[in-house]
């Protein structure tokens, strides 16, 4: 491939990338307000378009077009950058994420996945150590929202932004912990090839995913880390309402405050992605022979869509049901549970894995 | 194009300066440290520098044994400060002089 | 492309090191710190250590600077103050860095290896390789890393938290 | 794979290890009101295995290299384990009744003494500059939350402070010398690099500059002008016990450090430099020392005069079996009679430490006899009056600067033995000819810290008195060193 094509070829899988990361964002607002709203006995957006379909679009517009207040004594240029530093981090983990399979398309091969090139030898190559690439720019999303708090010169939005930097860092331990025991498994740090490492399935319908290889444990815990790092329910404390007003964006308004709302939302599509590829075995699934060829193309790109329409779900299930942890009660629950329970599980994992090799 | 580990050496050496530098001339004790901090970056190219000189990892090793070692010591250096911070409610390190130097 | 994107980089490295210095509010120094790291990252990635490049990013960046940020919003560290400073730092503090400096880059410059070009793509410091030499050659030192850490993480503890109430 | 041999040349820093991790554990799990006491005996426990582990080790069959050639367990590493674990079981046992006297009686006091020792016990056996680092870290951290352990006082925290920033930025020099000596022989390991360099015909200038790094870093570790700045202030806000400690055992461990480094892998000769530093730390410690009114800060200077003397034995490097040998000696005496000194001061500090004035010892002899008596020994050692161990020491190293030729060298170092013993004096003088002040308490001498005072004052004796056995053991080291 030439460079030019490559570069045509990154360009356009960057735009519908983008294009479907933002569309699938503003749409979780909108299934979240309608199955909240279906869960507390309200109808939830129907005004906008049928079933309030258009809702986000006039969502946005509203942010667009609404005055664009600066509080007076904020830090400006922090201020200003926090909410960019945010929504750039959230969206560009994306790019390591492996969505499917190698296309074929108007003669060129390409992996669905930014970051993927096709070598050689007509195998999908994948970086190194995507895994701890994604680790990295999510680590790095907390800066986002610490130094809004920081610099909008609010308490409420300091205290937010303090508990939103000690939860972050807290969890972070033991989301990191939960994929070890997957690594461990799959030896490798590749995006890619851990999920070439579940394509199988036992008995021709179990799928060989790490979820049902032992690693049930880690899945649980990292789902709990991942709702605590993207502060939601029942870790929403950064923002809790009832105290803190709106936490750490409190200042913020207008596309300000919409850049927080969709890094949010885009934080918990890449969380979803993460789980899918780990322990659900990406975009693998029954083969489907009885399509058509052009649907069957498209095959493993729904299966992933599936799995991260289900993790959506499972998060705005979840926010309809359960009440706040209280700020004690999530460190503790962070470090005096979920830690060590990551631990022993990869110490479990490294067992097995050492006593197969 | 290629260039010359040199180079890199060069800028890790402009680099430790200037946390040598920062280290003498800041007042804020954070910032102090910071300055610490910007040195072991500086080191660390060093170390990447040569490791890709020599073609071994050893330099590779040494930066990721160095990191630990700077986490360790920010998680006490930060802690120290708090403490001094509770005792004396400044952060200058002039104003920190209970003892004579 | 690479003589570019070493330049690029380094600029960045060096005006984030000068601004840490020219800047009088903490929190703007942590945050020409982070401009640092994050490039050095990107330099080692053009010097092939991937690993080391990841790393730097996660401990460095996405740890270290996260903590001084947090303390320096725990404290509230505002402006610098201008006080007059040690003076013995300023006497023999200062001339001998520049001297020491000028030493330093003319030995870099002379005697300094020069021989050996990199070239783009030239990974060869992956996370197994890295790895592979951590549990073998460099066991008991990464062993050894644990003791450091245990101590640090009990000193934090120790020296940060509240008094008994004893 | 490492064998069960390699796992022996660690044994004395697993057993640490392990007992420091059991502290915590315990720590934890005891009441918040229950005294440490006993979690401190059973530290100090620790600390005697681990002597017992180390004499175990001391057999000839598991001398040699261990993992991989990161670590080398020989006499002369077997000597400095010893000086080191002494060291430690002495600070926990004055450190028994001194805690609940501050109000600071924490487990995690004893698990950082135990876990420090861990690292220090290393930088002597460490072989591979990446262990060394990390052992030296090691120590180096944990001195630091210990001297910032009375968190209450501010002086304790200022310490703690001034400790941590001028140790990191020690850190740093330290570390980049060792990336420019990886630079010049492409090896971080003490012999490889040794036989690089040995190999070049001439030694590149980066080597200078690295091994120049490498000194500077270790030279503010322990404390040798120019870098002593941090010393005086440091130990007079640092808890008594915690000063014993680290003035001694992790300054004879980085000298442990300096001999294998200077001694063993550096051709570049430092000779003019470390003349220098020499001179200059003699010079500046004792006059410093001269001017003081308070008992911690004028040890401190003293401590810095006797790193000076230390390096008298470094600047003799061309007689190098002698220099090494002496250097040794200087250290476990330093240790000794240090350790002895600041364990009379924690014993006359009190509460809050508010006892450090020279004034406060006035009359001391008609109050305390005993202790008085203790004290004047190891005054009197320090100064390197015969009977003592810091005689020997003195001697040693003196006598092997004259046979270097170093008379220019051994002239200032006698000057200043002269004008140090002045600042002893004066407070031995103050001690049996001055009027007690009444209002100052003497608090009675427990048990704990007379088995401390005692193990100093055995020491020092002993190195004063019957000096041959360790001297034929310093000896028999620098061939044991030497061997590739």
């Amino acid at each position: 491939m030439s460079v030019l094509t490559f570069l045509i070829v990154a360009v356009i899988k960057i735009a519908i990338t983008l294009g479907v990361l933002l569309t699938v964002v503003a749409y979780t607002v909108w299934l979240e307000r309608k199955v909240v709203g279906h869960m507390q006995n309200r109808w939830g957006p129907s005004r906008v378009g049928p079933f309030g379909l258009l809702q986000p679009l006039a969502d946005g517009i509203k942010f667009l077009l609404k005055e664009d207040l600066t509080p007076p004594y904020v830090e400006k240029h922090i201020y200003l950058i926090a909410p960019v530093i945010a929504l750039v981090m959230a969206l560009t983990s994306i790019a390591l994420i492996p969505i499917g399979p190698v296309v074929h398309l108007f003669g060129i091969s390409t992996p669905i996945q930014i970051t993927g090139v096709v070598g050689a030898t007509g195998q999908p190559g994948d970086i190194d150590a995507g895994l701890l690439i994604v680790l990295g720019i999510t680590s790095l999303g907390v800066y986002g929202i610490a130094l809004a708090g920081w610099s909008s010169n609010s308490k409420y939005s300091l205290l937010g932004s303090l508990r939103a930097s000690a939860q972050m860092i807290s969890y972070e331990v033991s989301l990191g912990l939960s994929l070890v025991g997957v690594l461990l498994m799959s030896s490798t740090l590749s995006l890619r090839g851990i999920v070439d490492a579940q394509l199988g399935t036992w008995f021709g319908f179990i799928p060989q995913w790490f979820l049902f290889r032992g690693q049930f444990i880690a899945f649980f815990i990292y789902l709990m880390a991942a709702f605590a790092e993207t502060n939601r329910v029942p870790f929403d404390l950064p923002e809790a309402e009832t105290e803190l007003v709106a936490g750490y964006h409190t200042e913020y308004s207008a596309m300000k405050f919409a850049m927080f709302f969709m890094a949010e939302y885009a934080n918990m599509v890449t969380v979803a992605c993460i789980a899918s590829v780990m322990f659900l075995g990406g975009w693998s699934g029954p083969p489907m022979p009885f399509l058509p060829a052009a649907v069957q193309a498209f095959l493993p790109l729904i299966w992933f869509l599936l799995r991260v329409f289900f993790f959506l779900f499972l998060y705005i299930w979840i926010r309809g049901t359960l009440p706040r942890f209280r700020y004690d009660q999530l460190m503790a629950f962070g470090w005096k549970f979920l830690f060590p329970l990551a631990l022993a599980n990869v110490i479990v994992t490294a067992f097995f894995v050492a006593i197969r090799a | 194009m290629t260039i010359p580990i040199s180079w890199y050496l060069l800028l890790s050496a402009f680099l430790f300066a200037c946390g040598v530098m920062g280290f003498l001339i800041k007042r804020n004790i954070i910032t102090i440290f910071m300055s610490i901090e910007l040195m072991l970056n500086g080191v660390n190219l060093s170390f990447i520098a040569f490791a890709t000189r020599f073609g071994t990892l050893d330099g590779h090793i040494f930066v990721f044994f160095v990191m630990v070692v700077a986490a360790a010591e920010a998680a006490v250096g930060l802690a120290i400060i708090i403490s001094v911070y509770r005792t004396r409610e400044t952060l200058n390190v002039d104003r920190v002089n209970l003892l004579k130097l | 492309m690479h003589i570019f994107l070493f330049l690029l980089f380094g600029l960045l490295c060096a005006g984030g090191a000068i601004n840490l210095l020219i800047q009088r509010k903490p929190i703007n120094s942590a945050l020409s710190l982070i401009v640092v790291m994050g490039s050095l990252a990107l330099i080692y990635l053009l010097l092939g250590a991937e690993f080391v490049a990841v790393v730097q990013v996660i401990i460095y960046a996405g740890a270290i600077m996260v903590l001084f940020i947090f303390v320096i919003m725990l404290l509230n560290a505002g402006e610098e103050e201008h006080t007059k400073g040690s003076k013995v730092a300023k006497i023999i503090g200062i001339p001998g860095l520049i001297t020491g400096f000028i030493i330093g880059v003319s030995v870099l410059l002379q005697h300094g290896p020069q021989e050996k070009r990199i070239h783009i793509g030239e990974l060869y410091g992956s996370a197994s390789d890295v790895g592979m030499m951590l549990f073998t050659k460099y066991l008991l030192a990464f062993e050894l890393t644990s003791v450091l850490v245990l101590i640090a993480i009990m000193g934090a503890v120790v020296l940060a938290r509240r008094s008994h109430s004893s | 794979m490492p064998t069960a041999t390699d796992y022996i040349r660690i044994l004395p820093e697993i057993v640490l290890s392990v007992w420091g991790m059991a502290i915590m554990f315990v720590e934890s799990l005891l009441p918040e009101d229950r005294s440490r006491k006993d979690l401190g005996i059973f530290a100090a426990f620790g600390a005697v295995a681990a002597i017992a582990a180390t004499v175990y080790q001391a057999q000839p069959q598991f001398a040699g290299f261990g993992f991989n050639h990161v670590l080398r367990v020989d006499h002369f590493s077997i000597f400095f384990h010893l000086v080191v674990l002494l060291v430690t079981l002495a600070t926990i046992l004055m450190s028994l009744d001194y805690l609940p006297l501050q109000k600071i009686d924490f487990g995690e006091y004893y698990a950082l003494v135990i876990l420090g020792a861990v690292g220090m016990c290393l930088m002597s056996s460490a072989v591979e500059l990446v262990l060394i680092f990390i052992a030296l870290e090691i120590s180096s951290i944990a001195s630091y939350i210990l001297s910032g352990f009375r968190r209450s006082a501010a002086v304790s925290t200022e310490s703690a402070l001034k400790y941590f920033l001028l140790g990191s930025f020690a850190t740093g020099f330290f570390l980049y010398g060792i990336a420019l000596l990886y630079g010049a022989t492409g090896s971080t390991n003490i012999f490889d690099i040794a036989l690089i360099l040995g190999k070049a015909n001439h030694v590149e200038a980066l080597a200078y500059l690295a091994v120049a790094l490498i000194f500077t870093g270790l030279a503010f570790k322990v404390a040798c002008a120019p870098f002593q700045i941090w010393t005086p202030d440091v130990y007079e806000g640092a808890p008594s016990p915690v000063v014993a400690l680290m003035s001694t055992a992790p300054k004879a461990a980085t000298f442990a450090v300096l001999i294998r480094i200077v001694f063993e892998a550096a051709s570049p000769n430092l000779f003019w430099v470390i003349w220098v530093a020499a001179a200059l730390s003699m010079s500046v410690g004792n006059v410093g020392a001269l001017l003081q009114s308070n008992v911690k800060r004028m040890l401190a200077y003293s401590s810095i005069a006797h790193a000076g003397y230390l390096m008298v034995a470094f600047a003799s490097a061309s007689n190098r079996d002698l220099a090494i040998s002496s250097a040794m000696f200087y250290s476990a005496a330093y240790a000794a009679m240090n350790l002895g000194a600041f364990a009379v001061v924690t014993q006359m500090a009190g509460s809050g430490e508010g006892y450090l004035q020279m004034d406060d010892y006035s009359g001391l002899g008609k109050r305390s006899p005993v202790l008085a008596a203790v004290f004047t020994f190891f005054l009197l050692s320090l100064i390197g009056i015969p009977i003592t161990g810091g005689f020997f020491a003195k001697f040693y190293i003196f006598s092997t600067a004259l046979r270097t030729r170093l008379i220019w060298l051994t002239l200032i170092g006698l000057v200043n033995s002269g004008v140090g013993s002045y600042y002893y004096l004066r407070l031995i003088v103050r001690m049996y000819m001055y009027e007690p002040r009444a209002e100052i308490p003497v608090p009675p001498v427990r048990l704990g810290m007379g088995l401390a005072i005692a193990i100093s004052l055995i020491a020092t004796l002993w190195l004063g008195v019957l000096p041959n056995a360790v001297l034929h053991y310093t000896q028999g080291m620098p061939s044991a060193i030497a061997v590739r």
